[in-house]
């Protein structure tokens, strides 16, 4: 019964922070309505018994992943209240849309059917006593070992665009240059300069 | 290789001519073509006493034209005695048209060119005379065609000249167009093109062919077909609006082709299939019909013309008229020898009117001429002898007359003979023939008095330069002259009378006044010495064959066999004295009238002509033949084309086709490229609707498909 | 003999791309200020290449046995065995003479290319590799290689009229490009079909399968399409007057001489022999629809004011008699329509030349702007009126011979069929001795062709060489007949067996 | 799993091992040094690694088969596909090098990106797993999101790349909702158990998760109606990278397509074959109707390569041996065209810069009359017209389509080929018909002979073309 | 009322409508479009751990695992070019990422 209630409290608010991601004005608003769906749904894979995974949810997307939103959109500094206009203009249709394929989506899961021989297909059946955490790592470093490295190219992808992108060396910072400041020599040190009287230090 | 010199010869002196004629000069095109077609007329009357007296008829196969299966066609020379009486007269005619051309176009700068396509011409005349197959024939013919187009057009500075060449082109492509589809059909129904098989199968084909949604007799059909190429040809009504206007070309060009060769060809090639025409009496009956119409309405237009030539030339289509309304009754002979003889006279009439325009210095006009006989003397006496042969004066009881006399008369009284024997339209022809013989010799000694009579009434500088044609231009007529007159007292017995049967032999059947006056001496005779008997061996006309398919199926009577169809043989067969006199006290009558007209009341033609009647009005412009079909053909083919092209080409099936549906892509393409309108959220949209889609399609019919 | 090595025919095919890759190395080698040089050269080694490959073609009817109603000199390459594609070349009776129109055409072509004067290695290449792919349609007995040479040609083609064609080359170029494409698209869909339940691309082996009656009725309409366009049929004829007028001189000439008769070649290699009942189920309305071509394309050509257009409309007529011979199913028909192409080759690409000899010298087209030529070109109006009386179908002409079979075959299939045909005769005559007169005849009124002058020595051989094979041809059409009639006999034959067969 | 079977299985990675390894090397070598001269090196290196991982595919001479739990196979398809994108992006790049130094963006992350999304095109096309189909698209497409915004300075490169992400990001959200839903309804991710659950039949949401996986694939493969990034994105990002996007990643979508439908829903063609049936003719129409207005070439060649991606479709709509191997020999002859095509664009550079319009080629034939040429042959063999290579690759598309009794698809399918004629025409005709004074600079030596090569391959590969069909036919044979 | 399977799917349907939802009718903010993104993903990570969770399989865990890697790297990468995007434009509106068209 509480699970119950549970399923209803996390999954309610979590549809209901998730639309206001959409709707909300101020984007700072939207970011923090999608960590409060990602809470909630971080409740519902709870109560699915995926601890692991709810934990993730929390530590990689609110930790890292939305804290990276909210720094950009803080970064950006757009004026928000410009962009208010045409929001409503394709709403109708759009959400005839939307709701055709909630309805569809929805009387799919209702009315769901696994084949027949999917419980024999299992390729990593949930052991017995277990922890959700173990189950995970032991089949992670083995039969999934593969899709492990892959993940580590995918970010190491998604460092190198996001450096690449983003990293810019501005020609009128100072930076530091480490070589130059140990290269340094005596000589190179101090220039000295003759002044002629009556010009000042020109160019 | 007589015959083919005969052919072959004016073929290569046209090439010789035509091709090296600037570098040979044109004295020597017109040496060459002339006496390779003087040649040609010497052998041809060689061949022609070979044929007719000697009996040699032959048929000389030179190459394969085409062979496709069953359709296996020849280059051949026949000779038998139709093509060798043709060829007398064309070649005959042609040599002394090349040699009077020598005056008559001594002054133009083209000469070679004229006596290459004369020579030309000559070459498809005589290859369509002496074919053996429909196929070779339709070559000359269309090849006749083309010379007179080419002679026609000959001035080409003039756009009248041009115009009047394609008119006869076209007008006897319309001709062909039958002609070609009755080839068709006859190879249809017989499976080949040669004379000896269609005519060997004539007899035993029932053949029905289902055309413009009637079931008719094939026969009926070839011959109607066939028919309809010789009234191309020979100007026939509805036709005919052609020859008039050819008259644009030289004068030596009016002779030889439109007087006195290629008219006839259409008579000539109902002659040549008569076979088939016995057996289609309908058919006939449509020729009589239409020769009489023919013979009539040209002599009405000819009573009124002014220029000298056109009234030869109404003149010639009124004498096709007669050729052509004798055929169909089944007077085949008489038909080919008003053709021979009038060849001779008309072809004498127009070499004097061409002597006189010569004269004249190319006037043509009647109306400025008169009283200059004087001047022209020769070519005066030597039209008159023209126009008595044509106007047909003889008399009849004597068995004396000019050339025309015997054969036009001949018609005339046969047409009365079959009239009375119960040929369709017989006794019609009978009276329209006696009719038009009063209104020819109206208007034929009209052109004498207006030429030569009376008062000089065109430009009198004219008339003092006039002069008297040169000798080269003179022997000819004299030359035709003679066969003005004696033409017709000399062949007519063998062209219709004893001699016939064995002149004829199996080309011709003799005619209902042979067969009825000496059929039974003979005939017999002729019979016995090719040693026949009664029944035919193969050959396709044996006289009696004939005459017995003449009675039984052309309608001639319900007596019972043919040769006494037209009376009994012991008494003869003789018109009334009454029909004999007819033709002549018309002619006579029409020449006081004439005389009348022109000599006593000089003047009141004018005046009448000048008070614009109806009736002269439309006798004047040809029956408005010309303005209806200029409204309709000429008009209407304009109009269709234009419709065709602008509407039909332009509009529907390129504004419907490719420049539709190139305008149709571009505006979808437009579509599309605006359905990209770089929005995101649109592109996102896209996507979705796509997913929706899709998916309420599989929902739809999980296994719809294709 | 060289004949009788085994790949001699794609030697003969493939000799103008041996041509076109020479003129194209030195054009892609030379300097830029070498170019015109190159490009002078060039005409003398297309001009080599074709007259070899003319000879080549001789050779090829020295060998011809035409007693063999079969496919002859095949060569035969397995390509790709695994699914049956291969290539396959040979001709028999009904392609021999086409080859040997192609390749005599050709250095007319290059000759009559006189007044190109840009571009000229582009040129040549293009038209030795338009020839290739044409001689390749011809004799190709692979259902794909046929698409391919078939299709092919439209590319140079294109090519040609686009660059040195006239003001709306563009348009035209394109049009023709498309239209024929879009023709002959299904045909690709249906060969490919074929292919599938023949399991092989080999046309020999296809003119023995026996395909089921509906799938034929498709087939057959999917090879229509293509061909229909190609010959061109009315009503989908519309892209060739563009096309003509607006293509250089030798380009209408290849057009008409031999790009058309590959529709009629395709009826003859494919739809008849290959689909019978279809093409006698479909025999009226092909029947009806060159009755139409013939006379309402008669008298769109005799409103004409340009010249070219007229001839090219003029063409339209005349391929309605070789679709209506063909569609007889007689020898008569069958062998006349064959000849017909022959001879149209001859006639019109004759007219084009001389319609080129003017456009060369005044650059106009336009009926109007002539008259009165005669009396500056007399040996030009001797020779256009000889072409202009082949174009009627004047007996002793080989259009006359042409014409007439196909009627007498088509007369036989049905009264109405050459009746209306016949009334195409008239009006032919009708339009062309109208513009012979406009053009030649009359006095001259137009100032500018004072100074026109006559035929060169150059063009008067070109022309002479056509003018002594039309009239050859219409004289003895056994020359012609002869060759083809082992195989047109052949083809009836099967064609009637196969519709007795399916009669049962 | 052991050492002893990863150390077997690790082997069939070893094209994988080569772009990744090396990637990563020469990411260190670029970034301790960082001179122009270094990076132009790491630059070719990583073309050669390329080439190198293309040999290491095509001579492999192991049975091949599956590793890691069957997540990874490496089959004939595989195989050929690997050989064909390593080398397609190998071209690529070669191409991309003197527009990038030309451009100043000759950077050492451009061709580590690269080779990375080509890690990730490899692994796709071994894909035997929806883990691992996602992760390869997913890697593979996350450095092209990048390479799209590469020239960063450029807004139009921006702008190109964040249609691209968003959209791309979208699809993913497809697929993988619809791999969720195949893996609740079968149990496993592994295609082979995937194949034996729905051999047992099917449901309606099996059918639903089916449909949004072609929905995410159909966009990496451009295909209509999940097209519209495309025109965009060819049109904004920096010319190699378009030509990078327009080769490899397509040849893998498709191969990666052809598998997930043929393998695991082999079984149910009927359910899907009318999805990629309006997908190819939509993605056909569009790529006709679509370039006729184009000016931008590069537009212009985005919406033919929506429309090739159509006549793909159109073999895999087929579903069948002859489908296989009709598609990968179509890909391949296209590719040639492409890489040809995209070697044109990048020669058109004038002395002011860049140009990229239609009517910029005006006159070709006459002043580059080599490029003018190549041109011509590429766009007819594009469009598939004989006798250029091109035309086969439709013929045997279209052929497995009749096999597949697909009539109807194929008679659009050849209509459609003629819409798209008109503007291949379009390009020849500016090509030789047009004129104009604008005169491009020589093109660098790569860039002249790939083009032209491209050209020649383009008419004369026809012999080649043989080799290449026996290979594909045995792949086809193989796989299915 | 049990708790099922169907309820999941149900949820995770919605969230993922929401997430479509908002990438076609924002107008306003491109960090919507990717907050949006990060809801579909959500959803699929309900969906595969809900399937996980009845099948009794770890595979769908393990596959909302690499979901969640992978969404943690398209959220770098898309926000990088956010980044430059703004840059380049000084503004991201949604209604003007529209330079290129047609």
């Amino acid at each position: 019964m509480l699970a119950t209630l549970a399923f209803w409290a996390f999954s309610g608010v979590a549809i209901l922070s998730a639309l206001m991601v959409v709707v909300a004005r101020n984007p700072v608003r939207s970011v923090l309505f999608l960590i409060l769906a990602f809470f909630s749904a971080a409740g519902l894979f709870v109560l699915l018994g995926a601890e692991f995974l709810a934990m993730l949810l929390i530590v990689v997307y609110v930790g890292a992943v939305a804290v990276l939103f909210l720094f950009v959109v803080m970064m950006l500094d757009v004026d928000f209240t410009e962009l208010k206009q045409g929001f409503l203009e394709y709403a109708p249709l759009g959400g005839l849309v939307g709701l055709i394929l909630a309805a569809e989506l929805a009387m799919i899961g209702f009315t769901w059917q696994a084949s027949d021989q999917a419980m024999a297909l299992r390729a990593a059946a949930i052991p017995e006593g277990m922890g959700n955490v173990e189950a995970l790592g032991q089949v992670l470093y083995d039969d999934y070992v593969f899709f492990f490295q892959m993940a580590g190219l995918v970010l190491l992808v998604a460092m190198i665009g996001a450096i690449v992108l983003t990293l810019r060396h501005k020609p009128h910072v100072k930076r530091q240059s480490v070589t130059a400041q140990v290269g340094r020599k005596r000589d190179e040190a101090v220039e000295l300069v003759d002044i002629k009287p009556g010009q000042g230090i020109g160019e | 290789m007589t015959p083919i010199i005969i052919v072959f010869g004016p073929l290569i002196a046209a090439f010789i001519a035509g091709v090296f004629g600037n570098y040979l000069g044109h004295r020597a095109a017109q040496i060459i073509t002339t006496f390779a077609v003087g040649l040609s007329a010497i052998l041809s009357w060689l061949v022609f006493f070979d044929v007719t007296v000697g009996g040699n008829t032959q048929t000389i196969e030179l190459a394969t034209w085409m062979s496709v299966g069953n359709f296996d066609v020849s280059w051949a020379i026949k000779l038998d005695s139709l093509s060798a009486v043709m060829l007398i007269v064309i070649n005959t005619v042609s040599a002394l048209v090349h040699l009077y051309s020598w005056g008559y176009m001594s002054h133009d700068p083209h000469r070679a060119r004229f006596f290459a396509y004369l020579s030309l011409f000559t070459f498809a005349m005589l290859s369509l005379v002496t074919a053996d197959n429909f196929l070779q024939v339709f070559f000359g013919w269309e090849g006749v065609g083309l010379a007179s187009y080419l002679l026609i057009g000959f001035w080409y500075k003039k756009k009248s000249a041009n115009d009047a060449a394609i008119k006869a082109f076209v007008t006897n492509r319309v001709g062909d167009f039958g002609f070609a589809l009755g080839i068709m059909a006859i190879f249809l129904v017989f499976g080949s093109v040669k004379f000896d098989d269609v005519f060997s199968q004539v007899g035993t084909t029932d053949a029905v062919l289902a055309f413009a949604g009637m079931e008719l007799p094939a026969i009926e059909l070839i011959a109607f077909l066939l028919f309809i190429g010789a009234m191309g040809k020979s100007a026939q009504f509805f036709l005919h609006v052609w020859l008039p206007d050819a008259m644009e070309g030289p004068t030596p060009v009016s002779a030889l082709i439109h007087a006195a060769t290629m008219v006839t060809a259409g008579v000539f090639l109902v002659c040549r299939a008569f076979p088939i025409y016995e057996l289609a009496p309908a058919t006939s009956t449509i020729i009589t019909a239409i020769g009489i119409i023919t013979c009539f309405f040209a002599a009405t237009v000819g009573l009124v013309q002014n220029d000298i030539k056109r009234v030869i030339a109404y003149s010639t289509c009124s004498q096709l008229g007669y050729m052509f309304f004798a055929a169909g009754l089944g007077l085949y002979s008489a038909a080919m020898f008003h053709l021979f003889t009038h060849a001779f006279f008309k072809a004498l009439l127009f070499l004097g009117a061409g002597s006189v325009i010569h004269g004249l210095h190319d006037e043509q006009d009647m109306r400025n001429m008169g009283g200059i006989f004087k001047a022209l003397p020769a070519t005066w006496g030597l039209m008159v002898i023209g126009t008595i042969a044509l106007t047909g004066i003889g008399i009849p009881m004597l068995g004396w007359g000019f050339a025309g006399f015997f054969s036009k008369d001949m018609i005339i009284e046969e047409a009365f003979m079959a009239g009375q024997a119960g040929v369709p339209l017989g006794m019609v022809a009978f009276w329209f023939g006696v009719v038009v013989a009063l209104m020819t010799s109206y208007y034929s000694w009209r052109v004498i008095f207006m030429t030569f009579h009376g008062k000089y009434r065109g430009d009198v500088k004219v008339l003092n330069s006039a002069h008297e044609s040169p000798w080269v231009m003179l022997i000819p007529l004299i030359i035709l002259a003679f066969g003005s007159v004696f033409a017709g007292a000399a062949y007519k017995d063998s062209f219709l009378a004893k001699d016939s049967f064995a002149f004829w032999q199996e080309s011709l059947p003799p005619g209902p006044y042979a067969e009825g006056n000496y059929g039974h001496t003979y005939g017999a005779e002729y019979r016995a010495s090719l040693g026949e008997t009664h029944e035919p061996a193969d050959g396709y006309a044996t006289d009696d064959h004939a005459a017995d398919t003449h009675a039984a199926d052309a309608g001639y009577g319900d007596e019972a066999h043919g040769g006494d169809a037209y009376g009994d043989g012991h008494e003869g067969h003789h018109p009334p004295v009454w029909v004999l006199w007819m033709p002549f006290g018309a002619t006579m009558l029409g020449l006081v009238i004439a005389w009348w007209f022109y000599i006593v009341k000089q003047g009141l033609p004018a005046r009448i002509a000048a008070r614009e009647g109806p009736l002269y009005k439309f006798l004047y412009n040809k029956w408005y033949f010309d303005e209806v079909y200029n409204f309709i053909f000429v008009r209407g083919a304009k109009g269709l084309g234009d419709l065709f092209w602008k509407i039909g080409d332009v509009r529907i099936i390129d504004g419907f086709g490719p420049n539709g549906f190139a305008a149709t892509a571009m505006a979808t393409a437009r579509r599309v490229a605006k359905a990209q309108s770089g929005f995101l959220y649109h592109y996102a949209f896209v996507m979705l609707i796509g997913v929706l889609g899709l998916t309420l399609w599989i929902m739809a019919g999980s296994t719809g498909g294709q | 003999m060289i004949a009788e090595i085994p790949s001699f025919l794609s030697i003969l095919t493939f000799l103008p791309t041996v041509g076109a890759l020479v003129i194209a190395i030195m054009r892609f080698t030379a300097r830029p200020e070498d170019q015109a040089k190159i490009g002078e050269n060039s005409r003398g080694v297309a001009l080599l290449t074709t007259v070899v490959a003319l000879g080549l073609a001789i050779l090829m009817m020295i060998e011809f046995d035409p007693s063999v109603a079969g496919f002859q000199m095949v060569h035969e390459v397995t390509w790709l065995e695994q699914i049956g594609l291969g290539y396959r070349m040979g001709v028999d009776g009904i392609s021999v003479l086409l080859v040997l129109l192609t390749a005599f055409l050709m250095p007319i072509c290059i000759l009559a290319s006189g007044s190109i004067k840009t571009r000229v290695a582009d040129y040549m290449i293009a038209f030795l590799l338009l020839e290739t792919l044409m001689i390749g349609v011809f004799t190709a007995l692979d259902l794909v290689l046929f698409y391919i040479f078939f299709e092919g040609g439209l590319i140079p083609m294109f090519i040609i009229i686009g660059v040195w064609g006239g003001q709306n080359r563009v348009y035209a170029a394109f049009k023709f490009f498309l239209y024929t494409l879009l023709g002959s698209v299904l045909m690709l869909v249906a060969m490919i079909f074929m292919f599938l339940e023949a399991g092989t691309t080999d046309i020999t082996v296809l003119l023995q399968t026996e395909f089921a009656q509906e799938a034929q009725t498709w087939l057959w309409l999917a090879f229509f399409a293509s061909f229909a366009v190609k010959m061109p049929m009315w009503p989908v004829h519309t892209w060739l007057p563009d096309a003509h007028v607006q293509a250089p001189t030798a380009g209408s000439v290849i057009l008409a001489g031999v790009l058309l008769k590959m529709g009629g070649y395709g009826f003859m290699r494919f739809s008849l022999p290959m689909f019978p009942n279809a093409s006698d189920y479909f025999a009226p309305m092909v029947f009806v629809l060159s009755i139409i071509a013939i006379i309402y394309t008669s008298l769109v050509a005799f409103r004409q004011t340009d010249i070219k257009k007229l001839i090219a409309y003029s063409s339209v007529a005349h391929m309605g008699f070789v679709t209506m011979g063909l569609f007889t199913m007689n020898d008569v028909g069958v062998q006349g329509a064959l000849y017909q192409m022959i001879s149209h080759g001859v006639i019109s690409g004759a007219l084009f030349l001389l319609v080129g000899v003017i456009y060369d010298r005044m650059h106009t087209r336009e009926i109007a702007f002539y008259g009165g030529l005669v009396h500056r070109m007399p040996v030009y109006a001797a020779i256009f009126a000889l072409f202009a009386m082949a174009n009627v179908g004047l007996p002793g002409t080989s259009g006359f011979v042409g014409e007439i079979m196909t009627m007498v075959g088509a007369f036989q299939a049905g009264w109405w069929v050459a009746t209306g045909a016949a009334v195409g005769v008239i009006l032919s005559a009708m339009y062309m001795l109208t513009v012979y007169r406009n053009v030649v005849f009359g006095e001259i009124t137009n100032p500018k062709l004072e100074t026109i002058t006559d035929v060169d020595a150059k063009e008067f051989g070109m022309l002479a060489v056509l003018a002594v094979s039309t009239i050859v041809l219409g004289v003895f059409s056994t020359l012609i007949t002869d060759v083809t009639a082992a195989s047109v006999d052949n083809l009836i034959a099967n064609y009637n067996a196969a519709l007795a067969a399916t009669a049962q | 799993m052991n050492a002893d079977t990863l150390y077997q299985e690790i082997g069939l990675l070893t094209p994988e091992i080569i772009l990744a390894g090396g990637a990563m090397a020469l990411l260190m070598i670029g970034v301790f040094f960082t001179s122009d001269r270094a990076s132009k090196l790491v630059y070719l290196a990583s073309i050669a690694l390329l080439v190198v991982a293309g040999f290491a595919s095509l001579f492999w001479t192991g049975e091949g088969g599956t590793a890691f739990s069957g997540a990874f196979i490496f089959d004939d398809l595989a195989k050929f596909s690997k050989v064909a994108v390593a080398l397609t992006a190998a071209m690529a790049l070669i191409l991309a090098l003197p527009y990038l130094e030309a451009e100043k963006l000759l950077k050492i992350e451009y061709p580590i990106l690269a080779l990375l999304a080509v890690t990730g095109m490899t692994v796709m096309v071994s894909a035997n797993d929806l883990i691992s189909m996602y992760m390869g698209i997913e890697l593979s497409a996350l450095a092209l999101y990048v390479l799209a915004a590469f020239n960063r300075d450029s807004l139009r490169a921006s702008e190109a790349g964040l249609k691209y992400f968003v959209l791309g990001a979208l699809s993913s959200g497809l697929l993988l909702y619809g791999s969720s839903l195949v893996y609740g309804f079968s149990g496993s991710t592994g295609f082979e158990q995937i194949a034996m659950a729905v051999d047992g039949g099917t449901n309606v949401g099996l059918t639903f998760g089916l449909v949004f996986v072609i929905c995410g694939l159909a966009f990496k493969v451009s295909a209509a109606p999940f097209h519209m990034w495309t025109p965009d994105v060819y049109e904004g990002a920096p010319t190699p990278v378009t030509a990078f996007f327009a080769t490899a990643p397509k040849f893998a979508a498709i191969v990666l397509m052809a598998r997930v439908l043929m393998e695991p829903f082999g079984a149910v063609v009927d359910d899907w074959r009318d999805v990629i049936w309006i997908i190819a003719v939509l993605s056909m129409g569009v790529g006709a109707f679509g370039a006729l207005t184009q000016e931008n070439i590069k537009r212009l060649l985005a919406y033919s390569s929506i429309g090739n991606m159509g006549y793909a479709l159109v073999a895999i709509a087929a579903a069948s041996q002859t489908g296989l191997w009709a598609l990968l020999v179509f890909m391949a002859l296209y590719m040639i065209g492409v890489v040809g095509a995209f070697g044109a664009v990048l020669s058109m550079r004038t002395r002011e810069g860049m140009v990229e319009n239609v009517s910029d080629l005006a006159g070709l034939a006459q002043r580059n009359p080599g490029l003018g040429w190549s041109i011509t042959a590429l766009m007819f063999s594009i469009g598939g017209l004989p006798f250029m290579v091109g035309f086969f690759g439709k013929f045997f598309v279209i052929y497995a389509a009749v096999q597949a009794d697909l009539i109807i698809l194929s008679v659009l399918a050849v209509l459609f080929s003629v819409v798209s004629a008109a503007y291949y025409l379009r390009v020849v005709k500016v090509i030789w018909f047009d004129s104009s004074d604008i005169e491009f600079v020589p093109s660098s030596m790569s860039v002249y002979w790939v083009t032209r090569v491209a050209g020649l391959a383009s008419v004369l590969l026809l012999p080649v073309l043989g080799w290449l069909v026996v290979r594909a036919y045995s792949v086809g044979l193989a796989t299915l | 009322m049990e708790i099922g399977l169907g309820h999941y799917l149900a949820v995770a349907a919605i969230l993922f409508t929401i997430g479509v939802f908002g990438i076609f009718v924002n107008r306003k903010n491109v960090i919507i479009l990717l907050m949006s993104v990060e809801l579909i993903l959500l959803s699929v990570n309900i969906n595969l751990v809900a399937f996980s969770s009845f099948l009794g399989d770890l595979a769908g865990q393990v596959f909302a695992m690499f979901v969640l890697t992978v969404a943690a790297a398209e959220a770098a990468v898309g926000l990088a070019i956010l980044v430059v995007y703004f840059r380049n434009r000084g503004d991201i509106s949604v209604e003007g990422v529209n330079m290129m068209k047609g």
